[in-house]
Formats: structure tokens, sequence, C-alpha cells
């Protein structure tokens, strides 16, 4: 393939391509509305490619199967909704223990409980930070349109081989089923990442999770000879487990710098500023829509406003938004819910500027004349 | 039996956390027996494990070893299998890792009739935990949470597979090493899902519990209540009460899951070039 | 064009998601027009409420949802209902007179068309199922920049195998309805 | 069975001392000691490898009688 190609596709089809385009070759999962077409997407297209596709009991044996299937050497794929990321939380934490890279979309709809399950919401966000139980690094992912779905599916890969570590992908219900028109570049033209593997000369004097320069230690596939051990249990540099202090604060240390250390390569986002504002709308997924429509409509009456769209969720864009809060007055920031990541805007802009939300948590989306009036009212 | 056990053990790591007369380290002893004579590759073999005492056992075998989540298991083995359907898989696992939390896996597993060796250490009770009931304690026994006596039916864990799908079912116990060797490499021959029970004696948190004794008490009670599989398919129901039978319970030739995919693959692949 | 909204709405399995996604990709080769189709329907596939939402425009699309309708299509009296009032003051609204039981007032400026449409499936066609693609014909003849080659190219790629034609023949009595009632 | 040769305490330190082994031994060869268990009559060991394969810890192993 080395032409582009031009296609009408749902988010949730989008997520398949991107997949497909970064060299995906396995997907294990259980049905749920409203991803259920990254399954059937996947279903069909990876045996095309010779990859694998499974449909498992529930909701944790498809969490547990993709981190199964990338030690064994595959790029890993699963996705869900809000009930069935509840479920594969465990797991999920179990993944960045062992530093397994794999992608978990989560399409997220009205919840709590079975919810809406056909509405929108955003109301993952903090779930997708703290939904395994302690502390651990994560990256999360969050597209407002069909075609950043396809580049950030892509990006979600890279960042989980290149940092070992499961990706969360947040869609939104209108992302995951709207359909735009979107152009998927040549293979040729995408930037793939692989993880980092050792030689097999290296076995003598191996150790599967020793502190590298760069916290991220070479991973084998499994069957190539190294024999290593991987465990839930906080472990030391080969493998084992090790309960003493020192150990686990090391460990911790090393999975949480592996992120940190990198956050430029890590936060994605997109802004929209003259320099002058008094007032920013600060948003991610579908929501950014709205907020890019607002700001075109005030900024004809005059006002000077504008737009950062966040593309990186986690880790938070802390230096970005604390040089943002001193240059302006106001942030807004609407969610679909009933707010969540306001929490750490307003953490970072304390004292800085002034912090406001919109919130919607009914399934129904927030307008532009929503954003406007916010926008208006701040003046 | 002349086999150099010592390779497929991690000498570093032992001895193990197991309890004195625990007969987790007879079942781990038969099991790599059984690997060295299957003639199976060591390199191309991942043990995966999951919570409870059982788990332990992926730590002290030398293969890529995998000691994941509590019942969870099977669903990391399928994931092997599949991604690489090349390596041998095998899943070591407890009776509440394996039949309670993990029971709907194991069901499932068996269904798909996916090429995974699974040992189930049984030793009907949460023995890491301190003694809690599991569902492999029988009726009308003390454990920590059923101090006035199990409530709770224990089942037939060897017909649940065997129904579900599973293509070998055997069960195998600690009293009978030479016996369980032989019924574990069988399994790990065997192409396709593979289930073996194995009974293990809990002398800490079950026996000493339950009035039946120490390790060795243990054991003459395996002695007096263990049936091959044969003679115990000739017995009459009466004569069978309280009897467990062991050996190879069932074992039929069904298409493995990985093949079957395989042939999805090829049939797509081939469609395609046509077009 | 700025931003035309189209609505189109009825019961669930009446086919007006797919004939919202017909016209969203008969815009896939025109380069010029960018386009978002968007849905809301209940968990079931059958019954219930369902709209299919399709907004075009020449500069791009933000907002994906309709904010006024342009043109609303309703085939049920609840859709109406629902819908016959969230409608720009120079809309076109295309209701079915058969089936529509509502007394219906839209405004002085709203073109308003009241269609068989599910009878022309029914008796023209043969087709009951065919009812969205009248709809969607009808709808066609509203929306600018679209070509209708390129709707019927769609319409053959979209449709059950062997159904084709009959989807085509109820596309072109759609939009024969409005255009003979127009001039 | 092999009969090749006789019992060796090969891994002295890995003993629990729970006694299986003089359990499942049919001829008497083995006792308990404090910490471990000890040989105490090798001459009537007839290298049936009971004891080699029944121990949880690995602590017994028949070898070649000239070992």
């Amino acid at each position: 393939m080395s032409k582009s190609i031009t296609l009408l596709l749902q988010g949730d089809e989008a997520v398949v391509e991107g997949g497909m385009a970064a060299g995906a070759d396995f997907f294990a999962g259980y049905p749920i509305t409203p991803a259920s077409e990254i399954a059937e997407g996947f279903a069909e297209q990876l045996p095309e490619k010779g990859g694998k596709f499974i449909q498992m009991e529930d909701e944790i044996a498809g969490m547990g199967c993709i981190v199964g299937a990338s030690l064994a050497g595959a790029k890993a794929i699963t996705a869900t909704s809000g009930p069935g990321f509840s479920l594969k939380q465990e797991n999920l934490g179990f993944a960045i223990m062992v530093e397994a890279p794999c992608v978990v979309v989560n399409v997220q709809r009205v919840g709590p409980s079975t919810g809406l399950p056909t509405s929108p919401s955003q109301g993952d966000i903090m779930q997708a930070k703290w939904g395994t139980h302690g502390d651990h690094p994560i990256i999360a992912l969050s597209p407002s349109s069909v075609s950043e779905t396809f580049d950030l599916t892509v990006t979600a890969f890279n960042l989980a081989e290149k940092y070992r570590i499961p990706v969360i992908l947040l869609l939104d219900e209108i992302v995951g089923h709207m359909r735009e028109k979107i152009t998927i570049p040549p293979a040729d033209e995408l930037e793939i990442v692989n993880r980092k593997k050792p030689k097999p000369e290296d076995n003598d004097n191996f150790y599967p999770y020793e502190e590298t320069e760069d916290l991220i230690p070479p991973m084998p596939d499994y069957g190539t000879g190294f024999k290593y051990h991987s465990t839930g249990l906080f472990h030391d540099k080969t493998g084992f487990p090790r309960g003493k202090t020192e150990d686990a604060r090391k460990l911790m240390d090393r999975l949480m710098g592996k992120i940190n250390n990198n956050l430029d390569d890590i936060i994605h986002l997109e802004e929209d500023l003259n320099g002058d504002e008094d007032v920013v709308v600060l948003a991610y997924g579908s929501t950014v829509r709205s907020a890019i429509s607002a700001v075109n409509q005030v900024r004809e009456d005059g006002v000077k406003a504008g737009w950062v769209k966040l593309k990186t969720i986690w880790p938070f864009a802390d230096d970005y938004v604390r040089e943002l809060a001193e240059k302006v007055d106001r942030i807004i920031v609407p969610e679909l819910n009933m707010g969540q990541l306001i929490g750490e805007v307003k953490r970072v802009a304390a004292g800085k500027a002034e912090v406001t939300g919109i919130n919607r948590y009914d399934g129904t989306l927030i307008t532009p004349a929503d954003v406007v009036a916010e926008i208006k009212g701040a003046l | 039996m002349d086999v150099n056990i010592d390779k497929y053990l991690r000498q570093d790591k032992l001895p193990h956390i197991w309890c004195p007369g625990c007969g987790h380290g007879t079942v781990l002893g038969s099991f790599v027996r059984a690997f060295d004579q299957s003639g199976l590759d060591q390199d191309k073999t991942v043990v995966i494990s999951g919570i409870g005492c059982s788990g332990r056992a992926s730590g002290y075998l030398n293969f890529d070893t995998l000691h994941v989540t509590h019942g969870r298991a099977l669903t990391f083995a399928t994931g092997v299998k599949m991604a690489n359907p090349e390596l041998n898989v095998i899943v070591m696992t407890g009776d509440g890792d394996g039949a309670a939390i993990g029971g709907n896996h194991l069901i499932h597993s068996s269904r798909r009739n996916i090429d995974i060796t699974v040992v189930l250490f049984n030793n009907n009770i949460y023995g890491m935990t301190g003694g809690q009931f599991s569902p492999m304690t029988p009726t009308g026994d003390t454990a920590t949470t059923s101090p006035y006596g199990n409530i709770d039916q224990n089942f037939d864990l060897c017909e649940l597979a065997k129904s579900s799908g599973a293509t070998f079912v055997g069960r195998g116990a600690s009293y009978q090493p030479r016996k369980m060797i032989k019924l574990m490499k069988e399994g790990l021959l065997h192409k396709g899902f593979a289930f073996v029970e194995t009974l293990t004696q809990c002398p800490v948190n079950y026996g000493k519990r339950n009035k039946i004794g120490g390790a060795r008490d243990m054991l003459k009670w395996q002695d007096e209540n263990l049936v091959p599989a044969k003679k115990y398919e000739k017995m009459d129901p009466a004569e069978r009460e309280g009897l467990i039978s062991t050996g190879i319970l069932h074992q039929v030739v069904k298409e493995e899951y990985t093949d079957k995919y395989k042939n999805v693959i090829n049939t797509v692949m081939a469609g395609e070039s046509n077009e | 064009m700025s931003r035309y909204e189209v609505r189109l709405s009825g019961a669930g399995g009446q086919g007006m998601i797919l004939a919202g996604i017909i016209l969203a990709e008969s815009t896939l080769d025109n380069d010029e027009l960018n386009v978002v189709q968007t849905q809301s329907y209940g968990p079931e596939s059958r019954g219930g409420a369902s709209r299919a939402e399709v907004v075009f425009s020449k500069e791009a699309i933000d907002y994906p949802k309709v904010i006024q309708a342009d043109l609303l299509v309703a085939l049920t009296t609840e859709a109406l209902d629902k819908y016959g009032d969230d409608i720009k003051k120079t809309a076109v609204v295309i209701a079915d007179s058969d089936y529509i039981d509502l007394d219906y007032n839209p405004g002085d400026g709203v073109e308003y068309y009241s269609i068989p449409i599910i009878n022309t499936a029914i008796e023209e066609i043969g087709l009951k199922l065919t009812a969205n693609m009248v709809a969607l014909g009808a709808a066609s003849h509203f929306i600018p920049d679209l070509s209708e080659e390129e709707i019927l190219k769609t319409i053959a790629s979209r449709v059950p195998a062997g159904t084709e034609e009959k989807n085509k023949e109820a596309f072109k009595a759609g939009k024969k309805l409005v255009s003979e009632m127009k001039s | 069975m092999a009969r090749k040769g006789k019992v060796k305490i090969a891994r002295p330190d890995w003993c629990k001392t729970c006694g299986i082994c003089i359990e499942v031994c049919p001829v008497e060869v083995l006792e308990l000691g404090n910490t471990r268990i000890q040989i105490a009559h090798l001459e009537n060991c007839i290298g049936c490898e009971n004891c080699e394969l029944s121990c949880p810890d690995f602590v017994l192993k028949v070898v070649e009688d000239n070992e």
C-alpha cells in the first residue's frame, strides 16, 4: 500500500484502521455498546493479515488475554465501555506492574452502572487514572474526531511499545459512533515504534526488570530462551518478588520515572491562541468541537478568546496549563461529567486564573451555545 | 526414574515457601519429571499461575513464567497460546483460584479446547489466606469461614471440565506420584485442553482442623479412598460412596482451537489473494 | 455552502440511520464538502425512536450534531412531534402523509411536504423496507451540492445484495414526489 | 521400578521434617532427626524411589551405590 485512501468511517472503525496501521496483530475482548464495532472490525481484519482475534468469556478475560499475548510478542488491543472498563481494572494494574505494552480502548457511555448505554459521556477520566488500585503511571489519550482517532490509535500503540505500558484510548460515544471522512495515509508514511528486545547473547546477564538508563528494560518474547519470571508482586530487577521497602520504592520510582522523564514526548495538545486571550476554553474529546465553534463565534464579536485541545489526558499537562494560567484571566473546562479534569486544571492554575466548568452528565452534548454563554458570562 | 530435574527448577528460589508436609511440592516434583519425560522444549514453554499457594509454583520453575492476578491464569494463558501457538502453555492453579474466582475461565477454556495443560492443585481449602472454605471443601467440613460446618456443596471439577468440553481430563494425587507423573505427561502431550486435577494435602489449614490429622495421616486417607478410574467405573454407585477415582477419566480427539483459527486465517488469506 | 443540517427521524428498524450514512458517504469524492453523520437510538435494534443526523459544510464542521435543522424528515407521529419545532425558520419539513397523525403547524417560512413515503414504498416499489430510500430521495432534492449519481452509487454499495435496483427506484420515486409538488 | 541404588540426602537444608518419606518407605530406612531427616538403615534400602518422588521438598535422591 503506497497511496492514501479516503473513507467515511465511524470513530470505532478508525480505531480498527489505526490499530491495523500501527501493526496490531491481536485483539481480545467482549462485546459492549458502544464499543462493539471495534471488536467486529478487528474480527474481520486481523485474520486478513495473519493476526488473531478472540472473543473472550468476559471483560476480565479480555484484558488478561491481551497481556498474555503481549508477553508472547504481540501488539495487542482490547476495547470496552464503562462497565467493562471497571471489570478490566485489576488486570490493567497487572499490565502496568509487569510492563506489558497494550492498548485499552474505552468508548465512554453514561454511568455509573449500566447507565445510558448509547449516550456519550466523559465520565471515566478519573477512572482511567485511578481505576486500578495503588499508585501507578498511566497514559490516556482522547481523540475529538474520526481522523484524530486513527492518529491517536497509532500513537497509543507507539507509546505503549516505547514505554512498556498499557495506553488507554478514551473515546466517547459521539466520537465512537459518528462518521466523518478520513484520509488514511500510506503505511510507509507512518512512524511505527516497536518494543526494545534483548539480543540472544544478552541471555547470560539478563535482568528482565533492570533499571536501565532510560528506565525501560528490553522485553524478550516468550519462547526465545530467556526463561524469565514476571509477577504482580513487587519485585526486583530479576523479576522475582521482593517485599523489602527499598526495593518497592525503587520499582515504583522507576515505573513513574519512565513516564515522568518523557512528558514532552507523551503529552500531545493543540491550541489556537493569539497570545492576548482573556479567556481560554480547555477541552478534550468530542467537547473540543463545541469549544472551537464557540471560540470562533465570540471572536467575531471581538472577544479575546482561544481554545486548547488536550489529546493526552494522562499524564496531565501540568506545566503547559500552569503557564497558560499565568497568561489568561479565566480557563473554562467543558466536560461531559460533573467535573473531573477540571480538578487538575484548578490544581495547577490555583491563584493564577479563575477556572470554571460547563458540565453535562445526562447523555447530551455541550453545545457551542452553552460554551458561548459561559465565555460571555465570564466577561 | 533417572532424571535430572534440577534444570527445570530454579534452585536459587528453593526451598519453597510451602508448609512442612504440604503436598504442593510433590505435585511440583511430579510435574517436572513429567515434563522431562514429555520431551517438550523447555525454552518453548510458558508456565502461568494465579494467586494462592499454587500460584507460587511458577516462580520455582525454570521456564518463561508468569504469576498473574487471582483466578485469571487461564485468560493470560489463552493470550499467550493464541499469540504464539508454537509455545507449550501450562497453567498452575488451585481450587480457590481455578474453581471459584476463575471457574468461568475454566469452563470456557474447556469449551474452546485450546491447547493448554492445567494442573489444578486441589487441597480443599484456601491455604495461603488462612483456611477459608473453597468450592472444593466438602460439605460439613470446618473452615475459618464455616466455623459451624460448611453448608456449601463441593463439586466434581473433572466432571465440570469434561462436560464443558475439555478433551483430556484426569485426576492424580500426591500419594501416588508415579501415577501422577504418567498422567501429567499424557496431559502435556495431549493436543487440546488438558485438565489435570491433583489432590494435595494441606495439613495446616485443612487436615488438622477437620480431624484428619497431619500430612502422613492425610496421605493414609488418600490411600484408603483412591480408586483407579477403571475399577471405579465398574463399581455400583453405592460402593463408590466416599471414594475418588484417579487416572485418565476422559480423553477424546477433537480439533484444537488455535488450529481452527489457523484455518480461519488460511481461508481468509486465500480468499484475499483470489480477489 | 455554509453549514446545512439534516435530521432523518423515525422508528428503529425503518432504516433512517442507513439513509443518513448513504447521504454522508455520497460526498466521499467531493473534496470540497465536509460531512459528519451521527445518530441516536435506543439499545434495541427494532422499535423505539431513531434518528440520524447529517451536517454538511464547505468549512470545517466543529459541532457534529444538528443545532436547528435545515431539513427534517419524519416518518412517525412521535418523530414529527419531537423534532417538528426544532428547525430553522426557513427549513424544509418532509413528513409521511399516511402514517402520521398529528396536527402539525410549521411556521410561515417553512416548506412543508406531506407525502406518502411508506405507501410509495409499499405500492409503487413493492417493498416496504425501501421507505427509507423514498425518504432519502425526497430529502436529497433539497440538499445543496449533492450528486445524484454519487448517491445512487452509494445506495448500490450499502443496501443488501439483490435489492440494489428496488432501492434505487425507491430513491427516484421519493425525489419525484417532492419535485412534482414543488414545480 | 528402578532398583539401581540407594537413597541419599541430597539437599539436607531443604528438609522440613514432614515425615512423608517415612510414610511411603516400605522398608524403614528413614528416621526423623531434630531438624532434618536421617538415614537410619541404609542397608534396608531397595532403591524404590518412593521417598524421592514423594518428598515435597526435593531433599532425597536415590543414587548409584558407588556415588
